[in-house]
């Protein structure tokens, strides 16, 4: 079939079911940041109201508590979601990092452990894979997990771990031959947090909270059975949880043209006293998250007749990231003075000042869209080796 | 919903590109832009003009109950892209794209446009002048010219009705000429009502398939600097091997692959012919036509400069077959107003709310509103 | 014609420069942003304050005439760009730049101001409040609050007839305070005609002093990223070997060097205090001190996402000092309309052609007309 | 003496003076481009008009035709210059490049031989520098000058040598000891471009124009006597002329607020019509180029004070060849169509395609501003490498 790029009755009536369950569903007062306990456990509440409509997961197959929605369905569910202004996902790293991992990595058994609790809310995951001398450079992890009996003795010291201060399990890489160089001897582990022997530490963030964490193990022992695939196989796993992270599913297209959108409706507003060339960064930023979006289409369209992904993961992430910053970054210069209040003063607040601090937040979290999931600059060493087949140095 | 090329739609465009990649070397283009008259260019492109006619695109868009295929703009949305990738110097794109279907949809409503058709379908060039400017190109091979004094009507002439003289662009392969009619009578002046909506869409045809030549030309002149990085040498090593130089090749990459949805989705949004509806709102069409336009100039420019610096004085050097790629980019990035005129019309749209925004309008309403 | 500091300029700078070094550390400033009120914020405080009121600096702008030191804003400069190097949280720069040259200025033409004005050098803190913002900086050490409801008139208030809310900047080390007047009376209240114009004066040194901060602020960022990429060890180098890391930092370092000549312009040109004519006709003034705001802002944005994005994930942890720089140029973006409107209004001059232009006008008209 | 930013008596004087003298002296109507015969010879003549003024070389000393300005001064004799639209300078090579060079190290015999006929225009020199294998890597430089006797006997290619289709002398690098490497063994020597053995062969550039020539050499007999410093003393001599080229005074700042003024001549005729954020661009190069006028009279300031040249010459260099192509690429996107035509309609042609064309050449040339003179990007290792004490790599 070529081009049509009209939707379908059948894409449109689930458009139309989405939009009425959030209509009803999405909570009408914003939830505290899922960084605050308080705020965690209402967006962990959220989660399970997602579950119970079974929309938490709605391109897992239906066994998993999923849907099986196609990539077209999917964009659709989170254009609409995003739409609806419907909370952020505390168990995102869950949901579209590690439970399609462990659909393609995991045995039966692990699936039934951890999917359903994962898809209605009960286990929130953290990822946990950077250490203070790895980060963009993973393979130079040096935590280790050292077999003993029927466990793994795990040492060493994760650091930026997303939502690890309140969540319930981590999905790690450790060194399980500790003889082992690089990206070898690595293998992929899961453990309660709440684990004896590992200690889990808040790391304030620009806006002053624990968005992430540091974690310690000293002789945590964890069952063999939360090894994921082979024992040496975790970079490969690991590298083909990069491949989501960076690719499709972890940025949907729609979060930034909702971000686009209120972008516009602030330029509309402040048009009488913007200078030009800000305006017209605003415009050219609605364009940017609409190249995006029809670039997912595409992407989406492709896989769904047999092609895989490639490097679109690499030029994706480098493309939202930094379009993301630029949106924020107009937002700031649109709000002039005001950007600079932070002050929760809770209801009293006005709503030009809630809309102003929204800005802010946004701002200084999209400061780290270029740093995480694989910093930019590897991004574009990635295109031009892999892309356009330059030499690696 | 479907964003994909089906198998056709690659195939006829892997036929053109083997062609052009035969026919349209950089050679090729040397030997035509140093031919130094208008009949010594005409000789020299002979071969791959008669090669480009058997392949039959000429009426790809013209509906099948007037003798031709019956297409969409959007099968033809890969073939301006090969051809911009060439730099053919030819009129496919304008002829097959623009110029053909405008005498179809003419023809379709006056009976004295109706029997050239025929003609036109089997061969004879029509050369289009639009009623804002008064520069035409490829009337060397044009048997008619379309064209009007405003966009309230229509205007067929055979091609000697007219004295012409040379006009030189900066690219030497787009060969420009101003016409002065004679006091002659026209095959055909049609004033019917629907004229207006006819060069509306004639113009947003002509600014895709004029953006898919930039995605083209932007792809080949990246490709170009690559080729030459990896093969030059500074310092002991290849000047590919510098971050610096794999970065700005990677950014250029970026931005041709974030352009090409843009301009195919503006394709796919066009109607099946110039006088068909089109399957979008005609102010988000015209959004996205913008889009399409400011998007593949933004790539084009940024290629064009990118290999330029990258060539290093070469780059600067009229021996560089690179410089056909960039000076097609550079004219054809100003048509039609250029990316500023179709910027200033995308921004007053966004800011004077003429279009609905967020995630679900992505391909106009998608839902009636109050859903 | 003479473009460069003198040495009295250089020590002074530099004197400050040693004190902050020693006083407004990383360290310091983490504490400060750590008190956890008012009151053990101005005792984390105490020292650095007595010792920045030691130097002398607060009446630099005063006339001799009124017992100051009757230099220029150009003499100031450079302090204020080490302020900001430092993210000093004392308005030193407000206070020495703006509040007391102001209350000078409506002293000598009003007695009642002028009986105050003595205290205010003898070391008595000044709040400003400016006429179209609700927000103060500094309130904690003022005795006196400078304000009005528009920009015709200048009203002087003794800090106790107001009580204010804390208000929180994004910046942990700007106290805002939001003032509410009690119902009394002022100590003066001018209606002169000559308020406008130093009101207008007055905004044209805060412009310039908080770009010289952003200076200041930009060049702090800059080195502290460097100090960062020589040090921290990726792929088993120090991540500044990379190419493209080391080129961001060129990129910034040469915003900060161009934008620093239209700062210490746009200070040489401004009057000897409030009141003194300018060197420059004041529609040229007014472009050069537009200009002055838009370049260091642009530096100090450049700077702070460049060692941001070079610190890596630690670039975006509380940790790290660098936030402090970042967040001040943040909040002194901001001010006074910020980045747009000083951008706005400069490109209205430019395309209403209400500045002259040509290269023989860089310091305003050079010969008169028609030489 | 502190900040001063007024002119005093004697620099109006003096600019009064100029302005007065261009008024009169400059021609009327435009010359051809020095890149044909006919507007070489056209420019040679204005160099001698110049020189009849002792306008040609104003910061030279007195006794080889100058007038001794110092920094300041010249600055404003340029910002007069271009104010006044007065014709390129053909011997730029000549008054800016070599002609300080010799100054520094030629021999009072040199100084006399070359340094009048430079001066009055009967000499026009070409830099006769890069190879096909040495371009921004000039250290690769292969041609050799043998010593034979009384002359060197030279054989080589070299490449990109501007003006030298017309100019009479050339000033070369060249390996005086065949056994060396890198910067060691090049001897900076000078030659008639008319040389028995010397082949010039005109390059056109993409305007088709041959503004540049590759020159052949094959057993070209070159007096030992024109040869500058001492043998082997060639690079260094080569990087004090680079460090001119790249610094301060190739490219006046007035001649980019010359184009700048004209930019924003032409946005104000289109602003009705044109895209706000192209306007806006246009804002900003006046802004910029202002800003590169400041920056160069406080180096100037800095110079006259006792300060030497340093970095700054690789900060201007990336900073004005970035900012003219943003200037020509802002103007050929006001002119829209109307900036492809590229006919010399003579006389007849229209005054706005006149300027269209004028735009276009600029463009085209300012393409080049990016590579020649050093490439921006090892400006920028530079800068990185000495400004901020980077590694070099």
């Amino acid at each position: 079939m070529s081009i049509e790029l009209q939707y379908t009755a059948k894409q449109r009536a689930l458009r139309q079911e989405v939009r009425e369950w959030l209509q009803t569903n999405v909570p009408k007062k914003s939830l505290a940041s899922y960084d605050t306990a308080e705020g965690f456990e209402a967006h962990r509440q959220w989660e399970r109201t997602l579950h119970s409509g079974r929309w938490s997961m709605v391109t897992w197959p239906e066994k998993f508590g999923g849907r099986g929605l196609d990539l077209i369905e999917w964009l659709i569910f989170e254009e609409e979601y995003y739409r609806a202004d419907a909370p952020g996902r505390v168990n995102q790293n869950g949901v579209f990092l590690f439970g399609p991992t462990l659909m393609e990595y995991g045995t039966d058994e692990q699936k039934a452990r951890f999917l359903p609790r994962l898809a209605s809310g009960e286990d929130i995951w953290a990822q946990v894979w950077s250490e203070p001398q790895a980060g963009s450079d993973l393979a130079a992890l040096r935590s280790t997990a050292i077999r003993d009996g029927d466990h793994y003795v795990v040492n060493g010291h994760k650091i930026w771990s997303t939502r690890a201060v309140f969540a319930d399990w981590g999905f790690a890489l450790f060194r399980t031959d500790p003889a082992s160089e690089r990206h070898r001897g690595l293998s992929y582990i899961v453990f309660p947090l709440d684990t004896p022997g590992v200690r889990v530490r808040g790391i304030p963030q620009l806006d002053g909270e624990a968005g992430f964490a540091e974690i310690f193990f000293e002789d945590a022992r964890i069952p063999v059975t939360n090894l994921i695939g082979a024992e040496g196989q975790g970079w490969s796993i690991a590298m083909a949880t990069a491949g989501f992270e960076r690719g499709l599913m972890l940025r949907s297209p729609a979060r930034f043209q909702r971000t686009a959108q209120r972008l516009v409706e602030l330029a509309r507003r402040a048009q009488s006293d913007a200078d030009p060339g800000l305006l017209a960064s605003v415009t050219q930023c609605w364009m940017d998250a609409e190249a995006y979006a029809l670039s997912t289409y595409m992407t989406a369209s492709r896989l769904m007749s047999g092609g895989s992904i490639g490097a679109e993961a690499s030029l994706n992430k480098v493309f939202w990231s930094e379009l993301d910053l630029r949106m924020h970054r107009a937002a700031i210069g649109l709000l002039g003075a005001r950007a600079e209040l932070r002050d929760r003063l809770g209801e009293s607040a006005q709503e030009d000042l809630r809309e102003a601090m929204r800005w802010m937040d946004g701002f200084l979290f999209s400061l780290a869209g270029p740093i995480y999931a694989g910093a930019n600059e590897i991004q574009r060493n990635i295109i031009a080796e892999r892309v356009l087949g330059m030499p690696k140095v | 919903m479907q964003f994909t090329f089906d198998e056709d739609q690659r195939l006829a465009a892997q036929s053109l590109r083997d062609l052009l990649d035969d026919l349209c070397t950089g050679a090729d283009l040397r030997r035509a832009a140093e031919a130094c008259d208008a009949t010594s260019f005409t000789v020299a492109c002979a071969t791959r003009r008669d090669r480009i006619k058997e392949l039959g695109f000429d009426a790809a868009l013209v509906p099948e109950a007037q003798g031709g295929l019956g297409l969409r703009p959007v099968d033809l949305v890969l073939l301006a892209e090969e051809a911009g990738r060439a730099a053919l110097p030819e009129p496919l794109v304008e002829t097959a794209g623009v110029a053909l279907p405008l005498l179809a949809a003419l023809a379709a409503i006056d009976p004295r446009a109706d029997a050239v058709l025929p003609a036109a379908i089997g061969g004879a060039g029509i050369a289009l002048r639009w009623p804002d400017s008064d520069l035409v190109v490829g009337i060397d091979t044009a048997d008619l010219v379309l064209t009007a004094e405003s966009e309230t009507s229509l205007a067929l002439y055979s091609v000697d009705q007219f004295e012409w003289v040379a006009r030189e662009s900066v690219d030497p392969l787009r060969r420009l000429t101003q016409l002065r009619a004679r006091a002659v009578e026209p095959i055909t002046v049609s004033r019917d009502a629907s004229i207006p909506s006819l060069w509306r869409e004639a113009r947003r045809c002509a600014a895709v398939f004029d953006a898919a030549q930039l995605i083209g030309l932007a792809d080949r002149m990246n490709a170009l600097a690559v080729a030459y990085s990896l093969e030059r040498k500074q310092f002991g090593k290849a000047i590919g091997a510098n971050q610096a130089v794999k970065h700005q090749l990677a950014n250029v990459q970026i931005q041709i692959e974030f352009a090409r949805p843009v301009v195919y989705s503006a394709a796919g949004s066009l109607g099946g012919s110039l006088s068909a509806p089109t399957d979008m709102d005609t102010r988000w069409l015209d959004a996205r036509v913008a889009h399409a336009a400011i998007a593949a100039r933004d790539a084009a420019d940024l290629a064009a400069r990118t290999a330029i610096q990258v060539h290093g004085a070469m780059g600067y050097s009229w021996e560089l077959d690179l410089q056909f790629y960039a000076k097609r980019s550079w004219a054809l990035s100003g048509l039609h107003g250029g990316r500023s005129a179709h910027f200033r019309s995308l921004h007053e749209a966004l800011m004077q709310q003429r279009i609905e925004l967020g995630p679900d309008q992505l391909f106009g309403r998608s839902l009636p509103r109050g859903a």
